[in-house]
């Protein structure tokens, strides 16, 4: 496929920054969680490196490429924001930045904020300035997420909110909230909801830590307590917040589904290590050998659909209907993933701390993601909106 | 190559649908069988299909094909399969003209392919000896007689072996039952001496044929690619074959599936639509992400073999073990969901439950696939 | 387990009996349906031996051994009635009579049927000389039984029938049928229903065979045209007929259960024969062997349910609850059973008609199989039946 | 034998299920966990479950015990499942009591079974020694010296090892790496030179040593069974843990099952109880079904166990292997159907799910069983 001339002059440029500015201890993949940079208020950068990566590609807008530069992005156009991804993935540079601001609260300030929002917010999210939190789920709502309770009453110029959310992830660690209240008690349940921003260091606001049977965990219950929010922070209508959530709720949908596409540990690595091969090369336990195989026609199937869902989007073809499918069956093919993990490992899989080489992680990742197809929409309520949406069933 | 088709393999899409829904409806399929028609098939309906380029869709253009690959020939077999449509098409225009297109010498190709391309000629391939899929078990034996060779041995199950105007038939001659070193193809006429052919009724009412092979006396000019060297070629017909088939297995899934969706929306019992009920409802979602699944992982099969992917005969293989399974759970969900009337011969729906299955199972159903699979990935 | 003196004595007067009366023709299993003896006014016997020994069990009443001998039964106890199994069993005697009459409408009628009804049917029963058909499932009806229409209109003393029934096994050879028909056209569904005896030969019904995706198949289709039905011929309470529709459902439901269980062709030699296997004896095809070993673990489980049940119903701790439970289960299982035979069987199990050993017995099985789950109420059924029954969900 | 509970076996599960329900519930197990408990278990419950008899259930009544055979520690270890009760019952009451009355000398079993009985005495079995069950593969070397013999190799996750008054371990005397020849049981005591001992931490909160061998000295008394012949020995061991195993399983199932359609009766969701879902209830009735099923190959193996009956190995890998499967089903239905919350510490079903898969995995996964299964039927 040629290049234009211009986007081959933008990807040599884009290289030579990359060579220029990109620390070497950036041009690796992070060894998970601990290694990415998550910034905010609170944040203590890892090195001195992580830092400078981060103030150089803020510099530049790339934190966010495809962003106006009037707020802090890259301004880039789509084919542009590809080739720096190929020039980033090429020298193995890690993301300068991982934030619930740009995947999440960003775009939806870009569709539903008004002008004033996005001056204060889209630039210090861009820059890594301000971490955000989700304040969706409620305790007792689990899927039916717009039964929500939390409420918000106008007194005077600002909102007074009471309530609790659950399963804010790093909510202890965030500098803002993005959270869907209840402003309108009296309306239908989707027609209540208005959709706030407002500082978790307000008063009223606590939170607490939420331990899973995978141990701790990055959710926390968060508390509302009288907490008062300017007028102002109302993003989008008022009573009209449910739009957004659910905008917002496809986006965290394709990015869970994203997680049964092969990668990560290699089971075939752990299999043939854990369980040997025979003369062949064939797996020593014809059982588990049938089970990896099954394992992959359908774990190649799903990454090659993802692979065809994003052609297709970029050809103008996409159905839009395919977001529940990648969320249903790449989350439950991760459980199935995890779970043929610990078959192979057998008891060292089971253990839990201590001296093993993999010091319980592979249990924990088993444990983990049984949660995958209960959060950002169960399974269940995947398959209800495929046969209602796509097969457009009777009733459903 | 992105997994989009381009706008000419839009277009080849367009008409294999509207052809085959046009001139061989499942109802063909039925008037066929009831008759036990002796061809099997609708000569007329071949002579239509090599004019709209179908039987020459994979066959190079200077071999008076169409030139348009794997993935236009799959795009015919998924119309085929959403039709039921009976025709000598994988037989001759996939198996028989990849076997010759990859091992045929110049003068063979230019011999064949073009009769193949106009569908004048039905070349059919008989490869297997054993009631389960595997290609490498080859007992028929060729042994050096004149300038050439006589062959004797057994082919059940050739497909369109009984209207072939030329075999392909892979022999061994050097090696031991199981070796893929020493079998060699040639290419017999099957009114030759020695040569006996007797029809099979098979459930799908597909068409093959038991063929017998005592002392056929061949040419030298017969051998088709090097002699011993057959294993190779027969490999890549193969491939195409296995590949048309994960297409024509996802066609069969499609239609069963939308049949099956209508008949949710349309049927009543206990006073509501049956589509109401969540059972069904999710049962109904999760079919539609297999086929979409199966969708995917056909498309790259086809299009690496265009592209001469090395990664080919792997995707090939997870091809066909999805498109298998997925068919399989297709039209069992589909006779159960519509209940007594699905079990009935009167309805539609049985020949594609037949037809799933027989075509799971040709050239290796899932579990010959995937163990396929676990050998080209190394474990 | 001791025997009592007794029941050690009838077990060697009726080995002596049987040994004497069983003709040695009759003492084979027989080649399925063809070597069955169904009876009634159009039976031709297959062989003097048939009919010899059909007769002689009739006139002990042994056709049917624990019915009153007042209506042609043996009068055996239970225990008798096992000894007469074992000892026919002993020496593979075959069932002398098949019949749904002894299967479904005898327990019906001793339970149901007033005195003149038991009377004048059962001996005839149990001699063989009425074959009865079962008239339940509607065109359109599908599992929504009750939603039936054949309707029956009291005209002085006759009902006046008109209607249609699906899927009566061997209506074409019936003499009698038994029917499910609305009375009380205007009464909630289930209690206009009334149950109605009456002859095949009746002017006004005639049968059509159905063809199945198997091929043909005892099914027919009947239609009743203004079939005239004297009153006293109604069984039960008018209107209350649906309870003995309940009644049979659960026995045709634990007869349909039945065929999971191993038995019939065994698949490990069937595996053995067409797959090979290797120096130490395993299966030559690795993965097929998984399949055949998972399968034997579920078969095996649920035929020891089924021993289970009988053991837990004789030692009256029985719950009633798992009739569903076993026709569910059973069909499903059978349903895989097939499925596997024909991945083992390649392409000799899709050959259809021709010179081959299995001359498309396999293909046709399979193909039968799927109907299992269908007939006597669908799987879907049997969950609904064990979500509200067993599990009292909600709205279930 | 009929399968069915015998009126002495009804009253063993009654007292069972009572007792574990009221002195050992899940609350215990998270004590203990958060307590970073150095024992791992109530040495008190343990205590009082020998004097309810259980300790000693299946063993003989001439040596302490109550005589009451398999089925009874089965019905003991599924009360142990429904209520993840700790306590060292598998490895002392069932696995070496196991051994030492199939192989223990008169002299052995009369030291050693009454004071498993009473509690006192704590002996495991360490004969694994890959993290995949393969109970022939032995590494641990015994080497003739003096009147004994030297051990030298290594034992992970061994159940109770830490707590051990006294170690079964299984070492070779002959043979190659897999042989089942040539393997030799043999008394240990963990305190003797030599012996090195690490507690592992386990998923599901069970105890687990890793055991070191360096030259370890037992004397000619301390074999158990025949030199060279301890592989069946430890077989008959094995199938007695592996089918209290199972019954372990179908009580954790059973509870898990219950609780959760106890779940579904009370939640609201979209304004209804979200029983009335029919997905979930086709969902709940299915694995009824499957627990049903699971529970009769259970009963069978137990009582295979007791009766002598050849094909017992049969009905324990069938049983296992079901077991295993439906306990997987069961804890992960109850965790996706309880959703978040299901999967927060907090609630006690994620307890479930842990012991499920790790007793699913103990001597050995439904893959392992599987293939026992094809070779015990021949196949």
């Amino acid at each position: 496929m040629d290049e234009t001339a211009e986007l081959a002059a933008f990807r040599a440029e884009t290289r030579a920054w990359l060579e220029a500015n990109c620390p070497d201890e950036m041009r690796s993949p992070g060894a998970g969680d601990d290694d990415m940079c998550w910034g905010g208020r609170k944040w203590t950068f890892k090195s001195e490196a992580q830092k400078q990566w981060l103030e150089r590609m803020a510099a530049k807008g790339w934190t966010v490429p495809e962003w106006p530069q009037e707020y802090g992005g890259g301004g880039l156009s789509k084919d542009e924001a590809k080739i720096l991804a190929q020039e980033m993935r090429r020298i193995r540079a890690r993301s300068p930045l991982s934030s619930f601001g740009i995947w999440m609260l960003g775009p939806a300030l870009l569709k539903y904020g008004n002008e004033a929002q996005k001056k204060e917010h889209l630039p210090k999210i861009a820059r890594g300035e301000i971490r955000w939190c989700q304040g969706y789920s409620e305790p007792g709502a689990g899927s039916d997420l717009a039964s929500l309770r939390t409420s918000a009453v106008l007194d005077g110029d600002e909102f007074v909110v009471n309530g609790s959310k659950i399963w804010t992830s790093y909510a202890d660690k965030a500098d803002w909230i993005f959270c869907l209240v209840r402003t309108e008690p009296d309306a239908p349940k989707h027609l209540g909801i208005s959709f706030l921003l407002f500082d978790m260091d307000s008063p009223g606001v606590s939170t607490s830590p939420i331990k899973l049977i995978s141990g701790y965990s990055p959710f926390c219950q968060t508390f509302f307590d009288n907490v008062r929010v300017p007028a102002e922070n109302l993003m989008g209508t008022r009573g009209k917040g449910w739009d957004i959530a659910k905008y917002l709720l496809t986006h965290e949908r394709e990015m869970i589904g994203d997680m049964g596409s092969p990668g990560g540990v290699s089971m075939r690595d752990v299999a043939r290590q854990e369980i040997g091969t025979d003369a062949d090369g064939r797996l020593n336990d014809p059982l588990l050998r049938v089970d990896v195989a099954r394992f992959d026609v359908d774990s190649y199937a799903f990454a090659l659909t993802m692979e065809r869902v994003k052609d297709e989007a970029k050809a103008g073809q996409g159905t839009g209907a395919m977001s529940s499918l990648l969320k249903y069956y790449g989350t439950e093919l991760n459980k199935r993933r995890q779970e043929l993990l610990m078959s192979i490992t057998g008891s060292d899989g089971l253990s839990w701390e201590g001296e093993g080489i993999r010091d319980g992680a592979l249990a924990k990742d088993w444990l983990r993601s049984r949660a995958n197809s209960i959060e950002g929409g169960t399974s269940e309520v995947q398959l209800n909106i495929i046969a209602k949406r796509v097969l457009q069933l009777p009733g459903a | 190559m992105a997994l989009v088709l381009n706008d000419e393999q839009r277009m080849v899409k367009e008409s294999a649908d509207g052809f085959f829904a046009e001139n061989a409806p499942v109802a063909q399929l039925r008037k066929l069988r009831d008759g036990a028609d002796a061809t099997g098939f609708d000569r007329g309906l071949w002579a239509k299909m090599a004019e709209m380029g179908f039987a020459g869709v994979a066959i190079p253009e200077q071999f008076g094909g169409a030139g348009l690959g794997m993935v236009a020939a799959g795009l015919i077999q998924e119309a085929i399969g959403r039709n039921l449509s009976l025709s000598p098409f994988l037989s001759s225009a996939v198996l028989s003209a990849t076997a010759i297109g990859k091992g045929g010498s110049e003068e063979q190709k230019a011999a064949l392919l073009p009769q193949i391309a106009s569908g004048e000629l039905i070349v059919a391939l008989a490869a297997d000896e054993k009631a389960r899929h595997q290609p490498a078990t080859i007992s028929t034996r060729a042994e050096a007689s004149g300038n050439g060779f006589r062959l004797t041995g057994g082919k059940p199950f050739v497909l369109d072996g009984h209207v072939a105007d030329r075999l392909i038939v892979a022999a061994r001659t050097s090696g031991a039952e199981t070796d893929t070193a020493g079998i060699t193809l040639f290419l017999v006429d099957p009114k030759a001496a020695g040569v006996s052919i007797a029809r099979r009724s098979m459930v799908d009412s597909r068409n093959a044929a038991d063929i017998g092979l005592d002392g056929v006396q061949v040419d030298g000019a017969d051998v088709l690619g090097e002699i011993g060297g057959g294993f190779a070629i027969l490999e890549a017909a193969l491939d195409a074959g296995r590949a048309c088939l994960a297409a024509e297995l996802l066609g069969v899934s499609a239609q069963s599936f939308e049949t099956t969706v209508d008949y949710l929306k349309q049927r009543d019992q206990f006073g509501v639509k049956i589509g109401t009920f969540q059972a069904l409802q999710h049962r109904a979602a999760h079919l539609f992400c297999e086929i979409e699944l199966a969708r995917s992982v056909t498309l790259k099969a086809l299009t690496a073999l265009d592209e001469g992917d090395a990664r080919a005969p792997l995707f090939v293989a997870l091809a066909k073990a999805k498109t298998g399974d997925v068919a399989k759970l297709a039209t069992n969900e589909a006779v159960q969901m519509h209940g007594g009337i699905g079990m009935t011969d009167e309805f539609d729906i049985g020949f594609y439950m037949k037809r799933a299955r027989a075509a799971a199972e040709t050239f290796g159903d899932a579990a010959f696939q995937g163990d396929r699979v676990a050998q080209l990935l190394d474990y």
